[in-house]
């Protein structure tokens, strides 16, 4: 019989705090870039993501998941309700603690992974049919890639794909999916024409250490232990975080001035692309992934913003559905099984096979998220409206979708 | 007669400009943040990635009632304090005021204007 | 001989460095919402408690609570100076940590309870007077009822009373006090009259979301161990504020728009309701308590001020005072042996005695906490004087308490 | 064979994830103090830290200061790139957790002691020479008298010097370091002509509140077990930043008014002062320590600032070097073998030898610290320049170094 | 003829001069946030230790373009609201406006500062 | 003679404002945020429970300084680009102005109002 482990229980549980606390990390990190007029919406819908998904993984969420393996592709009802999800350990996922720390611990990416796409349709998106909408993908993609890559029996964990903290689950799907909403939602009024200057960098710069610190608990309690692995990914995480603000820093000082927004966008970014890596690259090699993270994203900004491709307004492509890219790969590249016994070596230790893996989990994961999103968003565009009307994209969503102002 | 001056400045010349008055007795004032435009036409700015223009740049307004006859040197002090000579350095502007009322003493006009130590007691006449 | 376990301890260690932290998030929470000129006079009023009460329980508070009892009603003096709390375990309250980590994690739920009632009276109190009243309060009100409740020996755990983290203890106390205060203090000039707009939402929302965090320390650290009951605390207490959250968001929109600053009180609420079940219901029965508490507290406050009756400025009375009383009824209805064997069933499981100590318990703290802080309010009102000047309050308590302005 | 335990282990890595919140918190701390123009210039010379000493530790800071000792001054190379430093521990440091999370950890206080110093330049640093700065001073200051005081053979170590958790290392590095910069760059334009307001005093009140919590993890983890002795030291470190910000808060009022500032700055003062003796003395001492830190801190402010002497900005001289040095020195007083068997006896408990010691290794490490920044900043003075054009200083350092601004 | 009142009053006196302003049927009005000096010199703040001067005080300014004859009335009935009777209570000027035009309807002059219960429409003539 | 534009407008259409001016060749203006009422009595907000007003709305106010001559096309310039038809979109105001003194230069009056590029140097007269 597996028994419960308390410093492996206490870290997860301090883990799933930390998780949680990046959800209104990322509120302002978000909020501190919009305009003025949609700070106080911005931060919303960020933190509302806690009380909507909180509930739907309850009810049904963690169980679609996590449930018994159906095909591969979809965890069946047993958990629904948590029920049978209580202090016993299951050793499928972690076997020293309770299965519900387990299923509090996942809770919060499932919480976060949505937030993060609000950053592709900020200051225009209206907030009943985001609700639809956070409540639908939750359900038709979180839910069954997160099977795929974690779920015991999920394809791509049978195939042999790495993915260490959710590069592949929660950032990939978040940046691929924003891709699409962003495509459907269409640029704000202004874009391209009128520099929409961010209304607080200091709140971006709070959201940005609250999320470095939280990022220990998303990547360290990956271990789903207080052990070496645990510490290792703690600094493998901290090193890309740190390597990709610096090099950001050196990109805009070329462009112009080192740009602090830059600097903790950089930080973030290499948070990103260390996710599904922390658990099995080295530490040096996780300074490569953070700081080749960096230009990846930045030039891909410059890219789509330079051009007016696309008014993915946050970067949340660029930023997470690159970064997670990169790091999904960079991971069959620097993956070491002197790191993690139970990971596997990548290219450079040997083994292509691994790299071909990382790239059709994560090219199958990206599609799947982009093409379902489109089609989601396409759907509630024709039926609720995704857009607030152009005289309140104008006034404001502070205002018109909320009747508040962020400041008195 | 009464005139307002509306100084428009560059916002770390505040001090010196404040200083330059206190020196001549300019007591009364007014100041309030204000983003402008004129032969200046904007600044760059670091985004993310690259730069981008914001073309109205933060200023300080500068609001003096007084008597006509303190214009000229006032307008004279502003200008040597608030000057750099870059693009940018502000302008001023006078208007006609009609008429000056104290909320708490309820004096008018010129009275209205005088302080302790101000330019008027100053100087003869 | 009960030995000391190194993951209970962490466990500890991190709860009372999440519920320290509570209180400036309850600083930012009470903070966004007073007037601009009395930002930084609110934001203290909280911060100076992690100072004062600190001092306090170290001295005698402890003692006060849990020292050797005396008739039920207040413990002994062996505790002064937290003489003999130290590394050795005290069975009576935590046998696998350290008696010291168990007096720190109190303290700081001594802390805060006393920064929940200040939103009683912000904007108009006197600061002097405030310490003296705060130092009473902690003395007369917190200590004596904190030992009822869960000091060895207290009457209300000797009756059976079921107070998981401080559903009584900490927000009935507050929520009643605040009552009593507001009643005493009157209300603020213009109270009714003028639109009193919230100074900065996103401080609240900054202080909801840290707060909510905070909340996994207080509710699963009262597991005293990193147990499967700490995880489940975990779990029903993010469910409750979620479902909170969610329902006072439609409330708020049924009456207009949805509101930021609802949404984030209605998790607050949330939390304060399941705090003293969290370790007693089910996750389901969590997002009952939750979701009910959210209209008790909204129809409550729409009650009081909507007719005026009372400025109790921060709603303290509605949201702790009435979330709590519900708490702990609930706990009465939803108790089960099923989630935690050293409880009791409920109502609902078969045992309307429970319900009725839970009532019982719950009416006797709110009277004394109601008359006890009547009385020392209006001693103090005589002889210090609660209130600053009209024109002190006009001008703001920033500039006249402190001479500060909280921005240049 | 040394074996891991989890719980030392979670609780270390939470302590990690503490102490690097604390350089965010630190930024927010500072940020609020300064004026609007130099908020987000504030902000990055911390935030910066956490990306460039992260790299500068894992490349080479952490053998310098822990690697195989030469002569008692400096670690040899044994650890570059974290060589060797794995999953297995190091009893020479930490018997119970992987060696790793020991360089984690101390890799944060590695972090924030540079961030503490720019207190000492705001408003009027360039970045560029700030960089080269802060990269030479770890290298060349901090990471030998870490060694000299925490390194197995280090000479301070070896010559019985207590320092638990880094009032040496950290604070009078910091303070005597900011001495020696403030002293070399000179005052700001205006200083004691013009008052400076704080920009933003609710940033200052954010950082203190975090840095408190933060410094739980900063001094309760330096027990590198989550056992008694962290507790211990969770308690003295509370009660001094209690005792702090109380008596600095009757300094203040009876020079005017209780400041908002001056408490919390008051707080900082009394963590920064038992940061040394947290796991040595008792917490009535600690209460005492905190206590006197306050005047001292306070009168040393007004009396440079005072008589215009110098230009610290920040008072980080004031807060941290002098708070640092009493810190040293009550250590050799009030240290006691009854709360920590593997420290020593202070003067009062009959063993002035300790206080000999404390002042010798205080002294010696401030001096070094003052001697050697004073010469790295003349050096970069004569080369790089340290200060930005007047022109530039007076527009503020976020548009003439960032090329941004912290509000839209 | 139309008149501007600009009046700079007490921040927390801003309530009682809207109040009063509404009694007498004055309607359109604007206010901005200023900082300014005049016979009240400073203010003493607390810093971390001791205490520190701050030269310019908040206060609010409120601006009315109204017509000519009720001017005086507008005028007496913000003296009254806004006065305390100690130093800093603030100051009126009035200037000379020369047209007006109301965006949404076009209106020019007299016209466009009409509002629906107010002054004008309240007492004949 | 010199004129000074006092323009109230919605702040969300300060960009088509400021498009249309520059299309005409108005360059010299600046900004301020300020909060005002007028025909459009007030906003109902959204509290914790329930609902409040409001009754100082914001807007931005946009001052020109200008030649005699320009006012009227800026004036409808103005109008155009800020009318929604709806309550609130604000009020022009017009002053005289007596003097203008760039503080760069020294220049005075109408020369001082020179921008490169502007309406007086693209058509003739
Ligand atoms: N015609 C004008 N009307 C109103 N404000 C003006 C005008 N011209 C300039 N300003 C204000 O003066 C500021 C400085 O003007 P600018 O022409 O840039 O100065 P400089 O002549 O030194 O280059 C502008 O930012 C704007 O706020
Ligand atoms: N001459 C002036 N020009 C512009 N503003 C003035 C002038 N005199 C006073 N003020 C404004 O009026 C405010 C109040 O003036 P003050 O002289 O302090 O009032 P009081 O007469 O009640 O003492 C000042 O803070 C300033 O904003
Ligand atoms: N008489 C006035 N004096 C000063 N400001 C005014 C006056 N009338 C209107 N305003 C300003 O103009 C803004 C818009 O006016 P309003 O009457 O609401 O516009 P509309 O005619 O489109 O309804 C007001 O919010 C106020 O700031």
């Amino acid at each position: 019989m597996d028994t419960i482990n308390s410093g492996d229980t206490a870290w997860l549980l301090v883990s799933s705090a930390l998780v949680l606390m990046m959800t209104p990390a990322l509120a302002f990190f978000y909020g501190g870039m919009v305009r003025k007029k949609n700070v106080l919406s911005t931060l919303n819908l960020s933190f509302i993501m806690m009380a909507l998904i909180s509930i739907q993984w309850l009810l049904y969420g963690y169980s679609l998941a996590f449930g018994t393996d159906h095909g591969g592709l979809i965890g069946g009802l047993d958990f629904l309700g948590l029920a049978g999800v209580g202090a016993e350990p299951n050793p499928d996922y972690a076997a020293t603690v309770p299965h519900l720390a387990f299923a509090a611990f996942q809770m919060m990416f499932a919480i976060i992974t949505p937030a993060l796409i609000t950053g592709a349709f900020v200051e225009r998106v209206r907030f009943r049919t985001f609700l639809v909408f956070s409540l639908l993908w939750a359900t038709l993609v979180y839910d069954p890639v997160c099977h795929w890559v974690w779920g015991n029996g999920g394809i791509l964990r049978r195939l042999g794909a790495l993915d260490f903290a959710g590069g592949t689950v929660v950032h990939i799907l978040a940046g691929f999916s924003a891709l699409a909403f962003a495509m459907v939602i269409g640029p704000r009024v202004g874009f391209g024409k009128y520099p929409f200057e961010p209304a607080n960098i200091p709140y971006a710069v709070l959201g940005a250490g609250l999320l470095w610190m939280g990022w220990f608990g998303f990547n360290g309690g990956s271990a789903l232990a207080a052990n070496g692995l645990a510490v290792h990914a703690l600094v493998t995480t901290n090193t890309a975080a740190a390597a990709a603000g610096l090099v950001w820093m050196f990109l805009s000082w070329r462009d112009n001035k080192p740009s602090v927004l830059g600097i903790v966008t950089g930080a973030v970014v290499g948070l990103v692309a260390v996710t599904p890596a922390a658990g099995f690259v080295t530490p040096l090699a996780a300074l490569l992934i953070g700081g080749l993270a960096a230009p990846i994203s930045y030039y891909a900004i410059k890219f789509i913003k330079g051009r007016k491709l696309l008014d993915e307004s946050l970067d949340v492509f660029a930023c997470h559905g690159l970064g997670g890219l990169w790091g999904a790969l960079a991971t069959g590249l620097f993956a070491t099984l002197a790191v993690n016994s139970a990971g596997a070596n990548g290219l450079f230790y040997g083994n292509p096979r691994q790299f071909l893996i990382q790239l059709v989990a994560a090219a199958a994961s990206a599609a799947f998220a982009f093409c379902l999103t489109f089609v989601i968003a396409k759907v509630l565009n024709a039926t609720m409206g995704l857009r607030v009307t152009e005289k309140e994209e104008a006034v404001g969503l502070d205002i018109s979708e909320h009747a508040e102002r962020a400041y008195a | 007669m009464t005139k307002k001056i509306e100084a428009i400045i560059r916002e770390e010349k505040l001090n010196d400009v404040k200083d330059a008055l206190r020196e001549i007795g300019i007591v009364g004032m007014n100041v309030f943040e204000i983003r402008g435009h004129g032969r200046q036409g904007g600044i760059t700015l670091t985004g993310r990635t690259g730069t981008y223009q914001v073309d109205l740049l933060p200023k300080v307004q500068l609001n003096i009632v007084l008597s006509d006859h303190n214009v000229e040197k006032t307008v004279e002090t502003i200008r040597r304090a608030a000057m750099t000579g870059q693009e940018g350095d502000g302008i001023i502007f006078i208007y006609p005021v009609e008429d000056v009322i104290r909320i708490r003493t309820g004096e008018r006009g010129r009275e209205a204007l005088m302080y302790e130590g101000d330019i008027d007691t100053r100087r003869p006449g």
